[in-house]
């Protein structure tokens, strides 16, 4: 299991490559694009801000908990941060496993879990100026999810 | 003491990336907030706002110990 | 859209490379490979056999089923031939999508829909002498199927 | 004229990769396989079995014509 956070791009393929358990059968891989378009504007950048240290443990944390879940030999996150055009790649998460069911389980575990969890921040620039990405489902759904807000407290 | 940390729009909202606090017997992420918010003046109470205790999340009863890193920002949007 | 049937190895970072729509926020790629071992017998080899003219229609097939109903961009399929030893990869599957869900499902409906319906078959050489591959999932079950057993041609 | 090919382990079991069968009007999958087995002497119909015409998948009561590709094999295992 290997987690990296970095700013400089990667290679799908060299990262891929060097890691091929023998009794592997699948392996899944997820790549996550920058958009150029996201609702009505168009992107002409993005950055991504990270917590050094905390966003590295929550990424061992995921892994961990997908290792658990899934019948997997091997997985890998690599994330970015800093300034990143359009089309260029933001994350990668990869899983080796001897079948595909569980590979595919894990790997879409590991992008949806990191998605809520990982301390990454987008800041979109468009050009009418820049904004925090501020789409959280729960917040829309309305429903119980991941962070408490401090607006309830006292509820809590 | 406690180092507390802002990222994101929370670092933009409160002007700063991190502050120092005294830490008191029996404080909990909500009195740490609220001393945020009397100490920059800002009111952070409105946000969407998560919080961590050295580099874990943690929910705002959770206690802090004295030299606890402490954490505030926003829903996470990676990936 | 594309489809290779082909004798020789490829490379997956390279024709994952040769195409990447701008609209593009999620790539779900699958990688099968040769495992060393199957059941109790150790694999020294996979001889894969293919219908050619066939398979090309087949997997074309699958793919328009998957772009009529997933909300995909593009998608790739490479899938080998031939002689392959332990570890060789002999499938890549890509698809392409603004969205992670839908590329995931895509993905997995390719696969999974290509490994019933597409002519290939698998012969095993292990220590112990040549072997096909039998397994259909639907004779185990005994559960209602692809394809039909000629001796039950005078029910149907 | 039918174009009969045998793939995999029905190759194998045939003993060979492809044959030619006369054509009759109103003849069948079905009908053709039991002409493959009288033509090569070997019984197929024990055997787990799909068949194609003209490189599309089909049952066995799917009329042929006159030129068709035919092919019989075993369930696929690609993947």
């Amino acid at each position: 299991m290997q987690v990296r956070v970095q700013e400089e791009d990667f290679d799908p393929a060299e990262v891929l490559a060097e890691k091929l358990p023998s009794a592997c059968g699948a392996v899944v891989s997820f790549v996550g694009t920058v958009r150029d378009y996201s609702d009505a504007s168009d992107i002409l950048a993005l950055e991504i801000e990270h917590y050094p240290g905390m966003t590295e443990r929550e990424l061992r944390r995921v892994q961990e908990e997908a290792a658990r879940r899934f019948d997997i030999l091997d997985s890998l996150i690599v994330h970015r941060y800093g300034n990143l055009g359009p089309s260029e790649r933001i994350v990668l998460v990869a899983v080796w496993s001897s079948h595909r069911a569980a590979a595919f389980d894990a790997c879409r575990f590991l992008i949806d879990v990191l998605k809520t969890s990982a301390p990454f921040w987008k800041k979109e620039i468009t050009p009418a100026g820049a904004r925090w990405v501020t789409d959280c489902p729960g917040c829309r759904a309305g429903t119980r999810h991941g962070h408490v807000h401090p607006d309830v407290l006292q509820e809590s | 003491m406690l180092h507390v940390k802002f990222f994101a729009s929370i670092r933009e909202r409160v002007g700063r990336s991190q502050m120092e606090l005294p830490w008191a017997e029996g404080m909990s992420v909500a009195a740490a907030l609220q001393a945020v918010e009397a100490s920059s003046g800002v009111a952070l109470r409105g946000q969407h706002l998560l919080a961590a205790r050295n580099h874990e999340h943690v929910t705002f009863d959770e206690p802090l110990a004295d030299g606890d890193e402490l954490a505030f920002f926003p829903p996470v949007t990676g990936g």
